[in-house]
C-alpha cells in the first residue's frame, strides 16, 4: 500500500524527524489562509501517488497567500499523471544548502533490508552514477547498530561527531526504526534536505506492505486501484486490466502469465491478468468470470489445471453464469486436475467441450477473436 | 536418491487440525509420505488420522525422530511457528502459508541460515520426491518417480508442466517449490546444487518468471553444470508488476526483466522454451542423447 | 541495585502484568485507612530488601482495619532481618487456587538470559525437586518468541489455548521484555497466584544491573549500602566490611582475595576487602586509607602490584595520611610495579621500608597485629 | 607459536584518542605489538604516534589487514564498538572497558559466537604472547618469553603470578585474560584447548577465583589435558559475593564455593597452590621433570 506524502510526513514527524512546516487543504481559499499563516514562500505540492509530480507539474511555488491561491486552484484544475488532485499540503520554502537522498527497502537478491543513501538527492536520482550510490545491508538479527549509520555517514563524505554527521545517524537509525516498525517495503526522503546543521525530509515516499496491513492498524488507509481491481481484490483475485479483447482467467500467478504468453504467441491480445488461484470456490469464480465479461472482452479463454482448486467448482461457476447472466461472447475452456471428469460432465450439459491441453485451447480462442 | 526428502523422511505437520492442515496430511499419507506427528496448542495428547498430535514441535521432538515439518497455520502465526521448528533443530521447514508479512519471512530466513536448516517457501507448493515423499500441497496423481529435477518458483505453472511430463511418462527425481513470495528460503542455485550432485537426476527443469534476479543468479551456476538446464521464464506478455520507487529502480539498474533473464540463461548454456508446454519434447530429446 | 517489592509491582503493572490492589503507607493510622478503603481481608508486608521476610515476622494479614492498624504498628517496631522498616504495602488479600513460581535471571555458564519456572512456587522454591524446576535459556539474538513461552507453558503442564494457558505466555512474554528493557539481572515472581484464569504477582523481586543504571532513568534509586560502602563506592572503590583487625588495601579484586587468603593463610583476620584497583590515584588512595582508619584496625596491610596504578601515587597518598591525619597502628607495605622506585624512596622518608613479596608483608602484619 | 595472537598480529585501537586508548597505545608499541591502525570518529586521516586514525573500523579495514581490534572507548558506546569490529570480521576482539552493562555483554557474546570470532574480555587487562605481541593493558616489563600458557579472570592478581614467574626467569607463552565480569566471550576451556595444542606451552596457569562455574568447566576439559596444569583459586576465605535471589540459588545448586572448585579441579588432576606466590615454585619442578 502507498502512503500519500502527507502521510508519510506524519510518520516522520511522530518518529521525531525533521520535517517542514506545512498543512494540507482540499480548495484554494484554504490554501492561501494556510500559506499567510506559514509567513514567507511556500510551497503547494499536489498528493498523489505518482512519483513525477514536479516534472507534471504538480509543485509550485507562491512567495504570497495571493499567488498560493492562484497557484493552488491551478493544480486543482489538473490531472497530475492520470490522477486528479484531491489534496494539496502547503509547506514553507526551505532554505537549501544540500539535496541528500536517502532510503530504506529490500534486497531481494540478498533477502536483507538495504540502506540507500547518496549526496546527489533532487529530481533525478535514477540518473546518478554509482559512485555516488551507497548500499548497506542490514542484518535483521543485528539490527540497526550506531556503528552501521555512522558508517554510512562516513561514506557519504560527511565529518562524523559534527553537529551535521550527528544528526545524519540519527535520521537513518530513526528512518530503519520506522521501516522496521511500519512494515515498510520502502521508505524513501529525496530530497533530505541539508539546511546548516538540520536535517529535513522535504517529500516522503512509503510502501507498507499489504501482508502486514492486519497488525498496522493506526496506520491510516489509501486505495490506489481501479474499482474494478478492488472488487477483485476484495474476492482475493488478483487482476490487472490491459489492453486486448481476449479475457483470460486462470488459476495460479504463473499458469496465468504463461496463459498471456501463449495468447500472445498465437498473435492474440489479451484483455486482462486474472488469478483465480488458491483454492477460489465456485462463488469466486462466478464473480471473476462476470468481471471478465465486464470488460467486453471478444473471447474467454479458461485455463484450469486444478490442485487446490477444483474442476467440478469452476463448471459449475461457468454453468450457472450461463444460464443466469449470458455470456454473449465464445468461451473456450481448458480444463484438467482435480475432479476433472465431474467438470466436464458439468460443461457438457451447457453445451461446453473442454480442452486437454492449453496449447489447442489457446490456439482456438485467439481464432475466435479475430 | 533424490534431493532434500526421500523414502526415510519423517514428516511433521505444524497446525494439523486446521482445514488445510488436515485435508493435506491425507493426502500426503495417501502419496506415501511418512507424516509421524502433528502438532496444535491445547491438542496435544489427541491423534488426527491416526497421528498423534503435541502442543508443541519440541514436545513432539521428545518422541520423534523429525527429519521436516511442513507449516500449514495461518500468515500471523506462521513466523513463530517456523521459528520454532527451526530453533527445534529441524532441517527442512517447508512453508506453504501465504500472505506472510515480508519483515517475517526476513526473519524466517536470517534464523534458518544462523541455525543451517532449509527453509522451503513461504508461499510454497512444497517439495515432492516422486514415489517417496510429498511435502506441501501439490495434486498426488501428476508425481511420478524418473530422471528429471525440477525447480520453480510458482505453484500451478509447476503442475502444468509437471503435469505434462507425467502424461509422456517422463517422471521427475525432485520436485521443488521455492515458493512465490519475494523473500524465500531457497535460491534456484541452492538447488540447482544439489541436483547437480544427485545421481538420480539427470536433466533439470527451471521453471522462472519476470522480476527480480533469482534467473540471473542461477545463471552464473548453471555454466558450471554438467548437466544440461530447460528453462521457462513466464511472464514475457504479462503486465510488469509494481516497482519499489527510486530505491527498486537503483537496486535493479535494469536487471528482472524477460529480455535479461533469457540471455544470462542463455549464455549460461541453459535451453529456452518460450511456451510452458514444449518442455516435454525437448526434455525427451535430451534424455535420449544421454 | 536492589528494588523494593512494591517498585517491582508498579513496574509490573506498568507493563500490563496484573498486581493485587494494594498501597504503601508509612504509618499505621494510614495502615487502617488503606485497609478500609481495599476492604475485606489484607496483607500487611514490610518493605525490606531482605529475602526471608515472611518467615522473620514482617508479613501479617488482617481481617479488617483495626486488626491492620494493629499489624502495622508491630511491624513497625520489629527489624526484619537486621533492616529497619520504613514502609509497609497494604494489599488485598488474594482468593489462591495455585502458588507457581517465575524467574528470568542469567545463565552465567550459558552467558545466556534463563527463564526459571515451576508450578511449586511459595516460601520454599529452594527446596523443591529439580523435576519441578523448568529452564529455558533464551538465544538473545532470537528473543522471547511467542513458541518459547507456549513450550514453557507446555511444560509447566497448563493446557495451551486455555485461558490460563493464554494468560500464562503472556505473562512469560511480559517479563522478559521487562527483564531485557530494564536491564535486569534478575526479575522474580514468587508467588505467582494462580486465582481462576487469572495470573497476579503476588510479590517482586528485582535486581538492576548496576553498570546499566546510566540509561535507566526513569527507574526509581534505591541504597543498601552501609555508610562506609556507600563512601567507597562514590570514590569508585570496592568495599566490603569483615570482622577482623587486619586494615587491607590491595589494587584489583584479584589480588586482594589473594591478600585475605595469605592473611587467614598466617592464622590473622582481615578487617575489610578494599579493593583500590583500577587506576585509583593519589587522592583516591588516601581516601581509601582514611576509610581503613575509621574501622580502627589494629594494623594495616598495603598490597599493590602496579599495573596501571602507580606506585608513587601510593606512597604520596601514605605519606600525607600520615603527616596530616596520623596513623596509630603499624602498616606494612608492599609496593612492586610501576614507578617502584619513586614510591619506595617517598616511603622511605616517613620511615616505611617497602617489601618486595606480598608473602613477606603479610607474615609481618599478621604478627604485628597479634 | 603461541596462542591466539603473535608477532605478526596486525591490531587496530578503538578509541586510539581517549587517554586510555593513547596511553595504551604507546605501551603496547613500546613491547612490539603491530598496532597500525587505530579508530575515532570525527578524526580520520589524522595520526596519533604515527599511528594512522580512521572513523571507523571498516574505514581501516579498507587500507590494512587488521587481525585483532582491542576496544578502549567508554562503557555507553563498547557494546557498539564491539561489534562494529565484529562484523568488519575481525577475529579477535579485546574489550578492555569495564563496567560495560550485562545485557551489552551478552549481545556481544552472541554476535561473536555467530561470527565466529574471539572476543577477550569485556574487563579484562588483555592478551599477552610474550615477546611477541601484547595487546590491552598489562605493564610490559613482566610478560618474558617461556612455557607456561598462562589463563586468569582476574588482572593484577594475574600481573602477581607472572610477575613472580618472570622474576624467577621462567617465561610465559601467552597470557590471556579472560576478563572480569561475569558474562565475557572465552571460557577456561576455550583457552585451556589452545594451550594443549600449542607446541610452545608446556605447562598451565590457571587463575581462578570464586563464584560462577568456569573453574569446574575447565575441571572437565583438564582430566583430557597432556599437559600439567597449576591452578590457584583466589578467594578461599573473601567475602561471598551477592546472589541472585532464589532463581540465582536454583541455577548454582551449591556450585561456585572455593571447595567445590578445588575438589574439580583436585580430582581432574590439577595441582592446586594454595597461595599466589607458591606458583613459581610449583612450576619449577613441573618444567624440570618435563
Amino acid at each position: 500500500m502507498k502512503m500519500f506524502e502527507y502521510m508519510g510526513k506524519e510518520i516522520f514527524s511522530k518518529y521525531g524527524l525533521k520535517v517542514p512546516k506545512g498543512r494540507m487543504v482540499n480548495n484554494s481559499e484554504d490554501a492561501a489562509f494556510i500559506a499567510k499563516d506559514i509567513g514567507g514562500a511556500v510551497v503547494i505540492k499536489s498528493q498523489v501517488l505518482s512519483g513525477k509530480r514536479g516534472k507534471a507539474g504538480g509543485i509550485k511555488f507562491a512567495d504570497n497567500p495571493e499567488q498560493a491561491k492562484a497557484a493552488a486552484q491551478e493544480i486543482f484544475e489538473m490531472t497530475v499523471q492520470g490522477h486528479a488532485v484531491e489534496i494539496l499540503l502547503i509547506e514553507e520554502k526551505l532554505k537549501i544548502d544540500k539535496e541528500f537522498y536517502l532510503a530504506i527497502t529490500i534486497d531481494l537478491a540478498a533477502k536483507r533490508p538495504v540502506i540507500i543513501a547518496s549526496i546527489k538527492g533532487g529530481m533525478d536520482i535514477e540518473e546518478v552514477a554509482e559512485d555516488y550510490i551507497i548500499k548497506e545491508q542490514i542484518d535483521v538479527e543485528l539490527g540497526m547498530q550506531s556503528f552501521i549509520a555512522s558508517d554510512i555517514v562516513r561514506r557519504m563524505g560527511v565529518t562524523l561527531n559534527s553537529p551535521l554527521g550527528k544528526e545524519l545517524v540519527r535520521t537513518i537509525r530513526t528512518l530503519y526504526r520506522i521501516f522496521v516498525e511500519i512494515d515498510a517495503e520502502l521508505v524513501e526522503i529525496n530530497p533530505l534536505v541539508i539546511s546548516g546543521d538540520k536535517v529535513i525530509a522535504a517529500d516522503s515516499k512509503i510502501t507498507i506492505d499489504d501482508a502486514a496491513l492486519y497488525r498496522q492498524i493506526e496506520l491510516p488507509r489509501v486505495e490506489e486501484r481501479t474499482v474494478v481491481e478492488k472488487t477483485a481484490h476484495d474476492l482475493g483475485l488478483s487482476f490487472v486490466e490491459l489492453n486486448g479483447d481476449i479475457g483470460v482467467m486462470a488459476n495460479g500467478a504463473g499458469i496465468t502469465m504463461g496463459t498471456l504468453d501463449t495468447i500472445t504467441y498465437y498473435g492474440g491480445k489479451s484483455a486482462n491478468f486474472l488469478d483465480a488461484g488458491g483454492g477460489t470456490g465456485e462463488e469466486g469464480t462466478a464473480k471473476a468470470l462476470e468481471l471478465i465479461l465486464s470488460r467486453n472482452p471478444k473471447a474467454i479463454v479458461i485455463n484450469i489445471f486444478g490442485g487446490i482448486t477444483r474442476c467440478d467448482d469452476v463448471a459449475r461457476a461457468l454453468a450457472s453464469v450461463k444460464k443466469n447472466i449470458g455470456i454473449p461472447v465464445p468461451v473456450v475452456v481448458r480444463l484438467v486436475g482435480t475432479n476433472q471428469e465431474a467438470g466436464r460432465a458439468i460443461l457438457k450439459e451447457v453445451g461446453i467441450e473442454a480442452y486437454d491441453f492449453m496449447q489447442d485451447a489457446i490456439k482456438k480462442v485467439v481464432e475466435l477473436s479475430r | 536418491m533424490a534431493i532434500i526428502i526421500d523414502e526415510t523422511t519423517n514428516v511433521l505437520v505444524q497446525g494439523i487440525s486446521g482445514k488445510q492442515g488436515f485435508f493435506h496430511t491425507k493426502q500426503m499419507l495417501t502419496y506415501g509420505s511418512k507424516v509421524i506427528a502433528g502438532t496444535s496448542p491445547g491438542k496435544g495428547g489427541t491423534t488426527i488420522e491416526g497421528i498423534p498430535v503435541y502442543d508443541s514441535v519440541r514436545a513432539a521432538i521428545e518422541k520423534h525422530r523429525i527429519d521436516a515439518s511442513v507449516v500449514f497455520v495461518p500468515a500471523t502465526m506462521a513466523k513463530d511457528a517456523a521459528l520454532e521448528a527451526l530453533a527445534a533443530g529441524i532441517k527442512v521447514v517447508v512453508v506453504v502459508t501465504e500472505h506472510i508479512p515480508v519483515h517475517d519471512e526476513m526473519a524466517i530466513v536470517a534464523y534458518a541460515k544462523r541455525v543451517n536448516s532449509i527453509v522451503i517457501g513461504p508461499n510454497t507448493f512444497g517439495i515432492v520426491s516422486s514415489g517417496k515423499c510429498k511435502i506441501g500441497i501439490p495434486p498426488n496423481q501428476f508425481f511420478i518417480p524418473g530422471p528429471v529435477g525440477v525447480v520453480a518458483r510458482s505453484g500451478t505453472l509447476t503442475y502444468e508442466i509437471v503435469g505434462n511430463l507425467t502424461a509422456q511418462n517422463i517422471g521427475q527425481s525432485t520436485v521443488v517449490g521455492m515458493g512465490g513470495d519475494r523473500v524465500v528460503g531457497l535460491t534456484f542455485v541452492d538447488v540447482l546444487k544439489k541436483f547437480e550432485q544427485d545421481p538420480e537426476t539427470k536433466v533439470v527443469v527451471l521453471i522462472g518468471e519476470i522480476g527480480g534476479f533469482a534467473e540471473e543468479e542461477a545463471s552464473q551456476y548453471i555454466k558450471e553444470m554438467t548437466k544440461p538446464v530447460v528453462a521457462y521464464i513466464a511472464g514475457k506478455s504479462a503486465p510488469q508488476g509494481k516497482q519499489m520507487g527510486h530505491a527498486g529502480a537503483i537496486i535493479e539498474r535494469g536487471k528482472g526483466t524477460y529480455e535479461g533473464k533469457v540471455k544470462a540463461l542463455t549464455e549460461a548454456g541453459a535451453k529456452i522454451v518460450e511456451l510452458p508446454f514444449e518442455v516435454p519434447g525437448i526434455i525427451k530429446e535430451l534424455l535420449l542423447k544421454l
